[in-house]
């Protein structure tokens, strides 16, 4: 074959364009965060309900989870976008729908996440605060959930680079995300390679991100904790422990 | 006929002639019920293969992989009806003009909005179209007030103004008729003349003068012939426009 | 049913596991200042015993007396009021052979979290609670440690801390001693003996026979979810009970 | 917006086309299979990498991990299947480029699996195999990866019924995998909720099925099993040491 | 440097974690046929010692002789052969605080499994062998349950037998019985007696001060990384180091 054939890379572009493709990145994870936000308390309310003495409870959070981990994104934004509006009248924004979209789906996943480390809690730690008269709700809140969030967050943290991926799809309803941005550079340049890279590295960047970010935050909920945050944010607690200790001894 | 060197076209595959496109467009590009690619588009390039005794494959991807397969030298050809802009001309060379367009305005059945362009060419108007499509470019030089939103799959562009969140798309005319042919009563053209007419092309790789060369003279030579009028005719169920002529 | 200086009495109480029952109509009385050990064979029931004392476990049939309520099914004689499981285990400290301590709160603050939300005092009041009772047990410097950073024996000493902390008039110990490395005990026992000669009424299952025998006054053999044999404090010396003679000796 | 507007859902497209439909699904499971198995392997390989001595190793493993993790599916294949064939000359099939792209972005999620289940086997059962005198491989195969690979099949599962929901994005380089089927019938009869519902059905059929046989490998090498399959397989064995028993006895 | 019968040698043995030493230069012979205790306080360096001894530990410094082959960086004085790690474990066994089962296979598959990979044997042969060593130590109907099916006192033995099956010419335990319940504590002891009077050369760490008295022929006391005291069979009554003394009365 001939070598005389060119490619033309115009790497430029993405320079060109840095600012459509932050304003993706942005809508991105503007999309994401709000999802991951309403799919933690969502999908925390179907772990519970699993974990229910009701049978009833236990077999709808089943199927929830069963069926909304099963469905792509790309047809659950669909139905949520065009077939609600279609079946109920009520339209919602692009952002709207992407976040409900994404929200189904992880709560599904996060139901999982929260089961398995809410379960991975000894049950010492929940007879220990019956034993001191504490309220279930009270265990929950200041035994249970603390502890069972340290576990989970490490996969909280890879669930959400795949929300934000998943934005991606969400081109299909026209969301303004990295994707769909460098593609509609794309359609008037016809430079796949230079702006799916571009995309790519985006995309790479802010998973290497979050995964520092959530990283972080588990540092500072390790205890006992050294991390820099953790420190600042307990100074006043520590103080006031230091003070008893003083007066005391 | 002595068989034609076709050494020179710089072929991804000798002997074979491997043409992108993307068979989701009745009647112009599809599969039929027997699941083989037929339309007009499909119908030219059997004749084509034939009289450059090449044979032809076919690959049927999403628009989204065509250029990307053209330009990794994955085909020979990307055969869509793709627009020309001077852009798209620094990363594809196009052969030249073999399929009419005609875009048209749709609206919602109930809208009343007066058919000028003035009427819809006011801010707060949502015009859509399918990303990257003239039809877009279309809206942009049009209706500079509206507002355009691209979608990029052409059913979205239409369910858009059907869910009631866009008060019009641009679409190509065919496309219409065979969107209100399956989902009848729900979209109305908007009686303004045609809003543009506008000419897709044959696209090769950049550098391939060869290949370019040759396919825009038999274009030009089945043009000439009537040939490719007659095919029109024939596959897309109505009167083809003129091309341009050849020099 | 009670006598006066009957802290909390047990009648008839049956539990079932799954199908199984464990407890097979246990009565028990636990007299004010008394100290009432528990021993015998693995499973026998005595951690559930002890478990069913501050509902824990709810027992399958049969009642639980304590400060004039009654709780559990309840039996057909019984005309006290009933009362809320809360209510009891705001009464009954119990310390976990595990320790069970949060591992996520420091020592002072397993201690002060749980009794602020009991009580409703403020976090810092019950912190100054906390210190307290930390320097009780000998482990005020370790206030700012967790659980992860203190030993085992240490552990265990806060876990009485934060038993104590509430104000209980009945604590429960079950094996306090036996997730310990050998040395350890020592000083958990120690606290438990000064605990035991401040006057607490105290329920503990232990297979420290020693320690057992210093300290009970009441003492319980277990098997197969029967209390098998009962005897005061000369117990160990005359227990006529051939089976309890037997397991005293195995373990001694 | 008219309140007359009547869809006219075309429902028994779905049953037309039953046979593209399914024939969409088989080819989305053939694809995922295949990258499954591949990727279970990389994983491992990388995880093993990321426990190793050697630094050089671990800093591999972790930039690996982290590219392929952040990149959506669809900028993987579409570099798999032009971008290779630009910068190397080769062509891969669109199966085989769908197979590689799945499997860079999977082999990066197994390979943190795998490794928090490889870690999480206590270390006094490696010592043991030390103290009776196995060599470190015999350790690991016989020892070490039996559990791991026990703690890791829920995991794998979720992750899976992931990679065949991916595939759906393959729809670019033109594998006829489910959506891709459903685009193609969905452009002669403009009814896109009837055949996304379809899409959606197949998928969460498709993820009840997955979860259901992961279920039952997990429990065919939990231990002590009860599940038939583990007792089919092992009934040689287990009537062996009843022979012996006897014979000692 | 070792006497003709002498089975294991260590000499100046130094071991650090990290940038802590934790053995300050260990010297200890044991005999064929003898039975050596190790006790000491928590932390004192006993599970380290007996782990270098069959190199779960590489020692920092120091040499381990073991049938006339030397291991561990080594001395400049010794003059044998160098050895490979996997023939020293092939002929030396040893038992954990935690049993360390494989969970994953039957009781009789934990003994061939590991022996058909060490020996090249057959896995029907090597559960022949294991049928056997079950039945030693009263397990063999237990031989197709799993470790999660059996009480620790019985999982400690099985992990006796698997330890056995190599032919080891000499056997480690750690604390065998420190994770078992005070009840299951008795039948491990049996078992290890037994050993003990078949002639093995056994080293063992332990808090049962009653059987080491009754089996050790040579104990060591250890402290802080160091052995401080040494004693035969008499030690325990005519124990002259003052630490030793106090030690073995808090234990006992
Ligand atoms: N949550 C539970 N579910 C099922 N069975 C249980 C449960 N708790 C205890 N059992 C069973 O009840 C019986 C009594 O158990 P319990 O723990 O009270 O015995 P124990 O005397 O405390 O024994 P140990 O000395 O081992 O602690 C045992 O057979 C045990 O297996
Ligand atoms: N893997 C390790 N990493 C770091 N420090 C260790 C490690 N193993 C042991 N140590 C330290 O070495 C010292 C000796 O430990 P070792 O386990 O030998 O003591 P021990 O006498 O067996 O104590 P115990 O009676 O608690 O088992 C201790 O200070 C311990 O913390
Ligand atoms: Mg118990
Ligand atoms: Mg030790």
């Amino acid at each position: 074959m001939d070598n005389d054939l060119r490619i033309n890379f115009m790497w430029h572009l993405i320079w060109d364009y840095r600012g459509e493709l932050i304003q993706g990145l942005w809508t991105a994870v503007a999309v994401s965060i709000t999802a991951l936000f309403l799919s933690l308390f969502i999908g925390l309310v179907f772990a519970l309900a699993k974990m229910s003495r009701f049978a009833f409870f236990r077999g709808l959070s089943t199927i929830y989870v069963n069926i909304f981990r099963g469905i792509p994104a790309l047809v659950s934004v669909i139905w949520v976008y065009f077939g609600w509006s279609l079946l109920f009248g009520r339209n919602f924004t692009v952002y709207q729908a992407g976040v409900i979209a994404l929200t189904l789906l992880y709560s599904a996943f996060f139901s999982e996440i929260f089961r398995s480390a809410l379960q991975a809690i000894h049950k010492g730690q929940r007879e220990a605060g019956m034993a001191l008269g504490m309220t279930r709700i009270r265990i929950f809140r200041s035994i249970i959930m603390p502890q069972g969030l340290k576990i989970a967050i490490p996969n909280i943290g890879s669930m959400y680079i795949g929300m934000i991926k998943d934005t991606s799809t969400f081109a299909v309803i026209g969301l303004a995300e990295v994707v769909r941005v460098t593609q509609t550079i794309n359609s008037q340049y016809f430079q796949p390679f230079v702006l799916y890279t571009a995309a790519a590295l985006l995309y790479v960047a802010i998973a290497f991100l979050v995964d520092y970010i959530f990283k972080g935050f588990e540092s500072t909920i390790t205890y006992p904790s050294n991390g820099i945050l953790y420190r600042f944010l307990t100074r006043k607690k520590r103080a006031h422990i230091q003070k008893l200790v003083d007066a005391n001894s | 006929s002595a068989r034609e060197d076709t050494s020179k076209l710089n072929l991804v595959k000798p002997g074979h002639l491997v043409v992108g496109m993307t068979l989701q467009f009745p009647p112009q590009m599809y599969l039929n019920s027997a699941k083989k690619p037929a339309g007009y588009d499909y119908q030219l390039l059997r004749r084509l293969a034939r009289d450059l005794r090449l044979k032809l494959e076919i690959k049927n991807m999403d628009f989204g992989g065509l250029i990307p397969g053209l330009v990794s030298k994955q085909f020979d050809l990307v055969s869509v009806g793709l627009g020309k802009n001077p852009d798209r001309e620094k990363s594809i060379l196009y052969v030249r003009e073999y399929m009419p367009y005609s875009t048209i305005l749709v609206t919602g059945k109930g809208n009343k909005t007066r058919p000028t362009v003035d009427a819809w060419n006011v801010a707060g108007k949502k015009i859509t179209a399918l990303q990257g499509s003239l039809a877009a470019g279309f809206v942009k030089t049009t209706f500079p007030k509206a507002t355009l939103v691209e979608f990029p799959l052409q059913d979205s562009a239409f369910l858009e103004v059907v869910s009631g969140r866009a008060d019009a798309i641009v679409a190509e005319a065919n496309l219409y008729g065979f969107f209100n042919k399956n989902n009848p009563g729900l979209l109305k053209p908007v009686a303004m003349p045609n809003l543009r007419s506008y000419f897709g092309h044959w696209t090769v790789q950049l550098g391939n003068e060869p290949l370019k060369t040759r396919l825009a003279n038999w274009l030009c030579e089945k043009q000439e012939a009537g040939i490719v009028k007659a095919v029109f005719r024939q596959q897309m169920g109505y009167k083809m426009p003129d091309l341009p002529a050849c020099k | 049913m009670t006598g006066s200086n009957t802290i909390i009495s047990l009648r008839q109480i049956k539990k079932s596991f799954a199908s199984t029952e464990v407890l097979h109509g246990i009565d028990l009385d636990v007299h004010a200042g008394s100290h009432t050990v528990i021993f015998g064979p693995s499973g026998s029931g005595k951690s559930t015993v002890l478990r069913t004392m501050n509902l824990l476990e709810k027992p399958n049939s049969g009642s639980i007396c304590f400060e004039n309520r009654e709780y559990g099914p309840g039996l057909d004689s019984a005309k006290l009021e009933r009362g809320k499981p809360l209510e009891l285990r705001r009464r009954v400290g119990m310390v976990f052979q595990q320790f069970n301590l949060f591992p996520h709160f420091s020592a002072i603050d397993n201690i002060a979290i749980p009794l602020a939300t009991v009580t409703g005092i403020s976090k810092s009041d019950a912190r100054e609670r906390g210190a307290i009772e930390l320097k009780k047990v000998g482990l005020l410097p370790w206030a700012a440690s967790y659980p992860s950073q203190l030993s085992g024996g240490q552990q265990q000493r806060v876990a009485i801390a934060r038993a104590l902390s509430i104000d209980p008039i009945l604590m429960l110990f079950d094996e306090p001693t036996s997730a310990l490395d050998p040395e350890l005990v020592g000083e958990v026992l120690a606290v438990m003996r000064s605990l035991a000669e401040s006057g607490m009424t105290m329920v503990v299952v232990t297979h420290e026979m020693n320690f057992a025998k210093e300290i009970g006054d009441q003492h319980i053999f277990m098997e197969a979810g029967n209390i098998v044999a009962t005897g005061d404090a000369n117990f160990f010396d005359n227990c006529e009970n051939e089976r309890a003679r037997q397991f005293i000796g195995s373990v001694l």
